[in-house]
């Protein structure tokens, strides 16, 4: 229906701008960031009026929220929880840990860099972040999105290799089915 | 000819004013739950945006034909019940495809589009959804009983199977059913708790039990229509209580206020309820619904 | 009172079982006896059900790269006289084998499957998942003292390279998103 | 309990396995308190075997303290359970104080009572939205985890963390309480008082919230304390057993407070202990600000890169929501810990105790009973 450039800019446009203002967050506390996230969601600060809201499984969610640290076990399953998730989709890393290991540097058991492993679109730093910053982060994220620029999904697909790679690395015992979407 | 045209146009905007409604009052739900939770909570219209995004996915995975047609037999559904239901009383726009023996036809049709639900969750062959669906249908029964009693009750005081029947019965008389046969309105508001699954009846895709079960695998467009289904579902369903015990209504104003008043019973209930066990629901539904269900009937057959 | 009571404790222990050295400087509720490993299912169980130290408080284990050994730390405490008793014993560091203890306590059966995941323990009569914390863990036992984590995780993982200089970057990165940084968050710069 | 034990025997036998569905509750399931796995084994919606897996949540704590010194390793302390830190870090300082034999100040003692009572309201707090969001009560968790921010706030103007304070440290407290702080948490525990009776009226008064807590989850009293159940769980079982009262610690043995204790041993007399213990931690604080002496408070450490401690161990135990917390700390004479263990309540209650009780069970109780036992992974697996 639509062809010419113009019109595909003002869907895009729309379709951006729904996606920016509901975003629905996968309810996966993978670290210690998970306590900061019913404060978020509660009344004071109330990301609901963002249209940020809770979704139970990976099939309906938009967002994925590292909350912190992940583990090389932990690692395996945010992977699969990731690859079920339906395009367009965003990674959002939370606290410290995911963006240089934070305080656990000399561990054996936890990832340092995030994004070798999944692209991830938008940081938020701190340990723990306060809920103004997982606030300021969906914003960033908003933003991102409204600009066309959160496009961790594509980044993903194009350098599925590099990715898979990386991620086989450290997980030895690689028993997942092939991505499929 | 052009009749059947008009027709087909009217059930058009049946169709889209009972999506924008429904939509509404999801919205006005959030917004409620919101407020009593000391929240500011969304826009109103926050639901149309969930809806349009969902449908701009740019992908959606499904397992299976049945998986695939689930959605849409939850839409057929919804637009069946909408149809034969009279929107407004007397009006061109909406049209009336009811017919002789209806509620009979409605009591059927109400049950075919979770049965194709459960066909497709039961394809996506995670536990959670077929744990989601037998408790569904087993809810089902529980709640059809009281629902089917106020009905059975209605049809035997007054003699007529037809929507429109009944609320010719209450232009003439000048009074409402929810008045001269209150057993039947009570025993089917409390079955409207089950059809709606708000809390405490919530148990089909409790988050914390089955992580929002039957629909667990569902995403994208299909959500989406399963969301939009609901909504002309709630529609449906509202303004057929509308019809039958509040009198119907002469213009949209009216439907939407009365069906709001009615909608505020469930969702406020639900406020301030925890989650029933399977068992505890079909108990409950089976207790003091079904008494007034049968209180119903005694008083159809002596009056 | 409290001196009374341990006295007691320690000849009722020191009658049953020969071979337990006791520890008993300790201001406050605590007695302490090292045993040898043979002793340990029956001294536990004879604490457990004959002088009531019903609640196991902690079990755990210390690598004594040193000295070659691994040692086992038992705590048990009793509600009714309040006080908490520390069981040990060394087990050899490069042939670590225990008895099975989770009929004396169902918990230890948890402490037992840590003993052999991070510490190598060989628990005979141990029935569990073989995998507890780690999962296809190809490494030494994690938590022995020859196990250089830092080394282990810089050859394993990804890392950032830190900023060089100690500059005020927030600037940069403002106007790279083109926001304002506030007045009241100049103040703090470096 | 009957039919748990009769299940318990069948079981043995490997019939029921064939017919039974298995089932994962975890690791990505909004009903799990955290990163963890329940794998259960159900008929129909009874469940007939349990195991869980812990793991995803393993950073080694241990293992990295013992490469940092004495006073660094205290900054990876309030990460072994994220809602209630200062009981950790409470047994840390305390079993460094005892190994050291290191005065500890009047003044620093009562701050640390009411930095415990303080995070044990708090811990309470998020404990009520996990257990009636849990059966489905979604008001309930909004209303008190909006309501603890009012407690993370003294929180953040005594330490500057809202969640991770470091505050309780060898020797002391890290700062004196600013001026009028006293007044401000005074006026908190008033707003607290007017709350509760709002959270009893939605939630202990509701008939549905009594008929799924009643009943459910049920541990045998005679067993208990052999099952290693502690805390609030274990004064569910009508068993009077608080550290504060049988070891006491800092000034416990001079502040009035009760223990509350109810029979039943379901979730619902557990649910009833800790209402009760929110009531008695607003009262201890009352007392801790009334007799609170001036003074020191803190013992300064010498420097940290130079501070060695003698050779021996120590254990700290300190009664946190979840039940006994302890430290284990092992000092070769060196700047670094030898070892140092951490013993989480949920290491207990979350693996054998909760596979246990989990039989018999219905499939929709599975969330309700782990919030109910406390069940905190970071803690299982540091």
């Amino acid at each position: 229906m639509v062809n010419d450039k113009n019109s595909q800019k003002i869907v895009d446009f729309i379709q951006n701008w729904a996606r920016k203002h509901s975003i629905w967050v996968l309810a996966y506390g993978t670290g210690c960031g998970a306590i900061e996230i019913p404060p978020t969601m509660t009344s004071r600060y109330d990301a609901e009026r963002l249209g940020v809201r809770g979704a139970a499984t990976p099939r309906q969610a938009d967002v994925l929220l590292i909350t912190g640290y992940l583990t090389v076990k932990t690692l395996k399953r945010v992977i699969r929880v990731y690859e079920q998730m339906q395009d367009p989709k965003y990674v959002i890393g939370f606290g410290s840990c995911t963006i240089n290991g934070g305080m656990y540097y000399d561990s054996y058991n936890t990832i340092k860099v995030l994004d070798k492993y999944l692209p991830v679109d938008v940081y938020i730093n701190g340990c723990m972040p306060r809920p103004e910053a997982v606030l300021s982060g969906f914003a960033r994220l908003q933003k991102r999105i409204a600009e066309g620029r959160a496009n961790g999904a594509q980044q993903y697909k194009d350098n599925l290799e590099w990715y898979r790679a990386n991620q086989k690395k450290i997980i030895p015992n690689w028993i997942m089915p092939e991505y499929n979407w | 000819m052009e009749k059947v045209l008009l027709d087909i146009l009217g059930a058009i905007v049946t169709f889209l004013v009972a999506f924008v409604v429904g939509m509404t009052y999801g919205g006005l739900n959030r917004k409620i739950t919101a407020r009593v939770q000391n929240r500011k909570g969304p826009p109103w219209y926050q639901n149309f945006i969930d809806a349009y995004k969902l449908s701009s996915k740019k992908s959606a995975i499904h397992h299976g034909v049945m998986h695939h047609l689930g959605p849409a037999f939850l839409m057929v559904t919804s637009v069946m019940t909408l149809l034969i239901v009279p929107v407004l009383s007397h009006n061109n726009w909406f049209p009336n495809l009811n017919f002789q023996g209806d509620l009979i036809f409605l009591l059927y049709i109400m049950t075919f589009g979770p049965l194709g639900m459960a066909l497709g969750a039961g394809q996506t062959g995670n536990p959670n959804s077929a744990i989601g669906v037998t408790r569904g249908l087993s809810m089902m029964v529980g709640f059809e009983i009281p629902w089917v009693l106020a009905l059975v009750a209605l049809m035997i005081q007054y003699h007529t199977t037809s929507i429109t029947g009944l609320m010719a019965v209450q232009a003439h008389s000048g009074t409402w059913l929810m008045f001269s046969s209150p057993f039947a309105f009570i025993a089917a508001v409390m079955a409207l708790f089950g059809m709606f699954r708000y809390s405490p009846f919530d148990i089909v895709g409790a988050p914390t039990e089955l992580a929002s079960g039957p629909i667990a695998e569902t995403g994208g467009k299909y959500l989406f229509v399963m969301m939009s289904s609901g909504s002309v579902f709630t529609f449906a369903k509202l303004t057929l209580y509308v019809d039958l015990f509040l009198g119907g209504a002469d213009n949209l104003f009216i439907l939407i206020i009365k069906t709001f008043a009615l909608y505020l019973i469930p969702l406020l209930y639900s406020l301030v309820s925890p989650r029933y066990r399977t068992e505890q629901a079909i108990r409950w539904f089976w207790g003091w619904p079904s008494f007034f269900g049968l209180l119903a009937i005694l008083q159809a057959i002596i009056f | 009172m409290m001196k009374e009571l341990k006295e007691k404790i320690v000849q009722r222990i020191k009658a049953n079982f020969a071979d337990a050295a006791e520890k008993n400087d300790f201001n406050y509720n605590r007695l302490d006896f090292t045993v040898k490993k043979e002793t340990i299912p029956s001294i536990l169980f004879y604490l457990k059900d004959e002088m009531g130290f019903i609640h196991l408080s902690d079990a755990n284990c210390v690598d004594w790269l040193e000295e070659g050994e691994l040692e086992l730390v038992f705590i048990v405490w009793s509600p009714k006289d309040k006080i908490k008793i520390f069981v040990r014993t060394r087990l050899d560091r490069d042939n670590p084998v225990m008895d099975n203890l989770d009929m004396i306590w169902p918990q230890l059966n948890t402490y037992e499957r840590e003993f052999r995941e991070m510490f190598g323990v060989q628990v005979t009569g141990l029935e569990a998942p073989d995998e507890f914390i780690l999962e296809d863990w190809q490494g030494p036992p994690p938590f022995r003292r020859d196990f250089d984590t830092a080394a282990y995780a810089e050859k394993t993982f990804w890392e950032r390279p830190g900023r060089e200089d100690a500059q005020d970057v927030r600037e940069t990165i403002a106007n790279r998103d083109g926001e304002e940084i506030p007045d009241f968050a100049k103040k703090y710069s470096r | 309990m009957e039919k748990k034990f009769l299940i318990l025997q069948k079981n043995t036998q490997d019939k029921m396995r064939e017919k039974a569905t298995t089932l994962y509750i975890g690791p990505q399931h909004p009903g799990i308190t955290g990163n963890m796995m329940v794998k259960v084994q159900v008929e129909g919606d009874t469940i007939v075997r349990a195991r869980t897996e812990v793991g995803y949540l393993h950073r080694a704590f241990e293992k990295l303290q013992e490469r940092r010194n004495w006073l660094q390793s205290f900054t990876l302390l309030c990460r072994f359970c994220v809602p209630e830190p200062d009981p950790v870090e409470e047994s840390y300082a305390r079993a460094v104080e005892l190994l050291e034999g290191r005065e500890v100040p009047e003044r620093a003692k009562y701050i640390r009572v009411l930095m415990l009572e303080l995070a044990r309201m708090g811990s309470y707090m998020l404990w009520y939205g996990g257990q009636s969001g849990s059966l489905g009560l979604y008001t309930i968790g909004q209303w008190t985890v909006g309501d603890r921010n009012y407690i993370l706030d003294l929180f953040e103007e005594l330490t500057g963390g809202r969640v991770y304070h470091m505050y309780i440290w060898p020797g002391g407290v890290r700062r004196d309480l600013p001026e009028g702080f006293a007044d401000k948490v005074l006026r908190t525990m008033d707003y607290f008082e007017k709350r509760l009776k709002d959270y009893d009226d939605l939630m202990f008064e509701n008939t549905i919230f009594q008929k799924r807590t009643q009943g459910v989850g049920v541990i045998p009293k005679e067993k208990a304390v052999e099952w290693g159940v502690v805390g609030p769980v274990l004064r569910g079982c009508g068993i009077k057993s608080d550290i504060r009262i049988d070891d006491p610690y800092e000034v416990y043995d001079k502040l009035d407070f009760i223990v509350p204790t109810h029979e039943g041993g379901d979730i619902w007399s557990r649910a009833l202990v800790r209402r009760q213990e929110i009531r008695q931690s607003i009262r201890i604080i009352r007392q801790v600000i009334e007799n609170m002496p001036s003074g020191e408070y803190y013992n300064r450490i010498p420097n940290p890169f130079k501070w060695t401690l003698p050779k021996g161990d120590a254990y700290a135990r300190t009664e946190a929501t979840r039940g006994e917390v302890a430290m284990y700390i092992v000092s070769d004479g060196s700047i670094h810990p030898r070892r140092t263990h951490f013993r989480g309540a949920a290491y207990v209650h979350g693996i054998t105790l909760l596979e246990k009780i989990l039989i018999g069970e219905n499939v929709a109780d599975i969330s309700a009973i782990m919030n109910s036992l406390g069940v905190c992974p970071p803690e299982i697996e540091r």
